[in-house]
């Protein structure tokens, strides 16, 4: 497995993100409310809290997927401790993997990692990084339609290697991956963390990071 | 918080809403009666077209009011999506059936006009057909309102919609001075002055203005029972689950 | 560029695969076309003289069979949160889309146009304003019809709606595409204004529909 | 690319689009995408048209005619259109809608004889002029001679041709 690649690749560049005051409303009703965080480089929280609590709402939101009723969502670039000024465009900053694994079924595992590298700029040697990180080398020419759930997951959480983006927002990664298939998971978190990479990682599974924030989304106690 | 965007707005709305609006009905059903009265009976035949001009008395205003309705459905929309004014969402959404059924009673008195006059119930010319367009704008428009659950997207959806199409407006406006076609060109909005004989104007605008404080009194009215029942949809809704907020653990 | 280009690869390539919408709006359009040579009745003069109109409706109800999926297919499984958080411009991307969605369905309709043309009966010099004036309109109806898709992404079933929103949106390119159609087959002089007509109305659909397509998919994420 | 470089350009992209909309349209009106042809439209066509057309014009005063009438019921009639230049001869089976006038518009569709020399009508349209009148003011109008002026035009004044 070639870790220290990976590595290089998600040491391009880190970054800061903000969220401050962030409320969000879905079909009139309000979600998550006053939601401020900041997450440095090499911050990872592990999100839980009950079905509904808004786990995949407040990743959408941050991800700049859903609009915020109020609030600021800044991604600043950081180059080591010096601070720099909010970048023009967050959402290329940051990637988002939600519960479905934005893969065609009647396409290839290879056609779908291309149609990811193009989408995501990544070069050409991140198609490779990500086919063996998630062990995808023996399926280039199967229909993604005819993979197992669990691999059908790998190739979706492929995106976040090939992605090489700083800030990860990742929701439910594990809920389908065998033991050993989530501990590759881990380990890749790890080292995006190790690169300066920030993660936020919505789960219901045992599924953890040594050393990250564990953070819950609860329901807002009237003060 | 939420609860600005569905009643502060509206409060002043009913303030001023609820005693406009039998003043708009007092003056339709006055100027209605008033304009048939001249339309049937007080007003001369044509030189050309009979007493089958009086039909134009019902037409002319009412393909007016398709043009005028379907304008401030575009403007409140355009105000919605901007400023996300909810009134003005209200009244966009409101306006549009009025609007529609205005849109009918043209092409509807058109076509009766138009066998006797012309020899055809309908004929494909730039005008009526662009005005059969606005018709279906017009349906379309109020699908996309109920095809969604969540207001506040429907709104949102619907204004574009409106917006799209607001491109239709000066094409039948002008159509009739672009292309040879077989409806009359304009006659009282022209330069050089209305082309209609003064003895004709009176139930003319007498029907326009009847229609116009229709179109206010039922705006007015429809728009109050919207508000009213959102109202009473939030009020009886039973999944009301408090926000969620981060906590460390 | 890269991802754009992507895009409409992908979209184009999905679409001739198993399950995707080119061969059925191909079909569609035989089949429209074939009933109504078989309703119109065997008089080949009267054929000829609707065969331009008749292949015209065929493309437009050809190219609406496959709308809804445009954007709700890529919304089922993800892959438009993908399209959205990496497009730099949102309404370049619908352009991409709806330009993926012509080179899949309109373009072999118009390659398909002058075989069904034969069993029309469609008279010689009728062929080159008919595929003219289709290449000219298509790319219009795709721009209106991925406009009608973005709007009702988020529904679970929207052909009919879609249909109630681009039928008014469709008839000035099918008054002029048709009208450019018997024009030019005629020899009169309507043919070059009609088919200007049909140009800005296509031109200004482009400029229109990515803005609106845009609007609408922001306002569908959920 | 900036993000705000890419929106001027795609403005810029825009208004080329749109720029190019705008010039076809105006392009296309300096034609005909009419409704109907005018009697000289036809007269500058290399030769009479043999499909089916429509004929907008003036009914020129004193050429209605009327033929024998068919058991049907059907009258035989004839008349001349003009827009002032070229006159065509129209001929047409069927009732005549109220508003046909000597002097007024009329729409008629058709097709030409194979010989050119009159169109044989299926459909006859009397076209009404944007002028509103009681009947004593066109009275009144005719007599002071000053009728011309706003009925004359009535068929050709449908605005088309600028």
């Amino acid at each position: 497995m070639d870790r220290a690649d990976s590595t290089a690749a998600a040491r391009l560049f880190s970054a800061r993100f903000c969220a401050e005051g962030v409320s969000v409303s879905r079909g009139g009703a309000r979600i998550v409310s006053n939601i401020s965080i900041t997450l440095e480089p090499g911050d990872v929280v592990i999100l839980r809290g009950p079905n509904g609590s808004g786990k995949t709402t407040l990743l959408r939101a941050f991800a700049g997927l859903l609009r915020i009723d109020d609030g600021a969502i800044r991604v600043e670039s950081a180059h080591g401790s010096s601070v720099s000024a909010p970048v023009d465009e967050p959402s290329a900053s940051l990637i988002y993997c939600g519960p479905q694994n934005a893969a065609k079924a009647a396409l290839t595992v290879d056609e779908n990692l291309r149609f990811w590298a193009a989408l995501y700029d990544a070069p050409e040697g991140a198609l490779e990084t990500a086919r063996t990180a998630f062990r995808l080398e023996g399926y280039a020419d199967r229909l993604a339609g005819a993979l197992s759930t669990g691999l059908f997951r790998r190739l979706g959480l492929s995106r976040l290697v090939l992605a090489r983006r700083p800030i990860w927002f990742v929701d439910e990664p594990t809920a389908s991956l065998d033991a050993s298939s989530s501990e590759t998971f881990a380990r890749y978190v790890e080292d995006h963390r190790a690169a300066g990479g920030v993660a936020v990682i919505a789960t219901h599974d045992a599924f953890d990071i040594a050393g990250a924030r564990k953070l819950r989304l609860a329901e807002e106690q009237a003060a | 918080m939420p609860s600005l965007y569905e009643f502060a707005n509206p409060v002043l709305f009913e303030r001023w809403a609820r005693p406009a609006i039998p003043w708009l009905a007092g003056a339709t059903a006055l100027m209605i009666f008033a304009g048939l009265y001249y339309a049937l009976f007080n007003s001369p035949a044509d030189y050309q077209q009979g007493d089958s001009v009086r039909i134009m008395y019902v037409h002319v205003p009412a393909a007016w009011m398709a043009l005028f309705c379907y304008s401030v459905i575009a403007i409140s929309s355009a105000v919605g999506f901007i400023w996300k004014h909810p009134l003005a969402d209200v009244a966009a959404k409101e306006a549009a059936p009025i609007g529609a059924g205005f849109t009918f009673l043209a092409l509807f008195t058109g076509s009766l006009w138009g066998k006797p006059m012309w020899g055809a119930w309908w004929a494909w010319d730039a005008r009526l057909t662009s005005v059969l367009i606005l018709f279906f704008l017009y349906l379309g428009y109020m699908a996309i309102w109920r095809a969604f659950d969540d207001k506040a997207r429907a709104a949102r959806l619907a204004a574009i919609l409106a917006i799209v199409g607001f491109v239709n407006i000066p094409i039948i406006k002008f159509s009739v001075d672009w292309w040879n076609s077989l409806h009359q060109p304009a006659s009282v909005f022209r330069a050089g002055g209305p082309s209609i004989h003064p003895s004709m104007l009176p139930p003319l605008f007498l029907m326009a203005g009847a229609y116009m404080s229709f179109f206010g009194a039922a705006l007015l009215q429809s728009m109050r029972n919207e508000l009213s029942a959102r109202r009473q949809a939030r009020l009886e809704r039973t999944d009301v689950k408090a926000a969620s907020t981060l906590v460390e653990q | 560029m890269r991802g754009l280009r992507a895009i409409i690869a992908r979209d184009v390539t999905l679409a001739f695969r198993a399950g995707g919408g080119s061969l059925p709006a191909v079909a569609f359009f035989a089949v429209i076309t074939v009933l109504f040579a078989l309703a119109a009745g065997p008089d080949l003069t009267l054929m000829s003289k609707i065969a331009a109109p008749i292949i015209w409706t065929g493309a437009l109800f050809a190219t609406q069979i496959s709308l809804d999926q445009i954007y709700r297919a890529d919304r089922e499984d993800g892959s438009l949160d993908v399209i959205v958080t990496t497009s730099g411009e949102l309404a370049l991307t619908a352009a991409a889309k709806a330009a993926a969605h012509w080179l899949s369905t309109g373009l072999p309709l118009i390659l398909a146009t002058p075989v069904l043309a034969i069993l029309l009966n469609l008279e010689s010099e009728a062929y080159l304003p008919l595929l003219l004036s289709l290449l000219i309109g298509t790319p219009g109806l795709s721009l209106i019809g991925s406009f009608a898709a973005a709007l009702t992404v988020a529904l679970p079933r929207a052909n009919l709606l879609i249909s109630i929103i681009v039928s008014p949106l469709y008839i000035p390119i099918l008054i002029f595409g048709a009208g450019a159609a018997a024009a030019g087959a005629a020899g009169a002089p309507q043919y070059a204004a009609n088919l200007s007509l049909l140009g800005a109305a296509t031109l200004f659909t482009a400029v229109i529909a990515p803005i609106a397509s845009a609007a609408a998919l922001r306002s569908n994420m959920d | 690319m900036k993000k705000k470089t890419r929106r001027l350009y795609l403005a810029a992209g825009a208004f080329v689009f749109a720029a190019g909309a705008v010039a076809l349209t105006l392009n296309a009106l300096k034609g005909s995408i009419t409704f109907f042809y005018l009697p000289s439209d036809i007269a500058a066509l290399a030769a009479k048209p043999t499909a089916a057309i429509r004929l907008g014009g003036l009914v020129e005063a004193g050429s209605l005619q009327y033929g024998e009438t068919e058991e049907s019921g059907k009258p035989h009639v004839a008349f001349t259109v003009t827009d002032g230049e070229t006159r065509i001869n129209v001929a047409y089976v069927g009732l005549l809608p109220d508003l046909f006038r000597e002097g007024q518009g009329v729409i008629v569709q058709g097709r030409f004889t194979p010989d050119g020399d009159h169109l044989d009508a299926e459909t006859v349209l009397a076209k009404h002029d944007e002028n509103y009148m009681p009947k004593e003011v066109a009275d009144a109008l005719k007599e002071s001679g000053r009728w011309q002026e706003t009925g004359g035009k009535a068929g050709t004044g449908s605005g088309g041709r600028n």
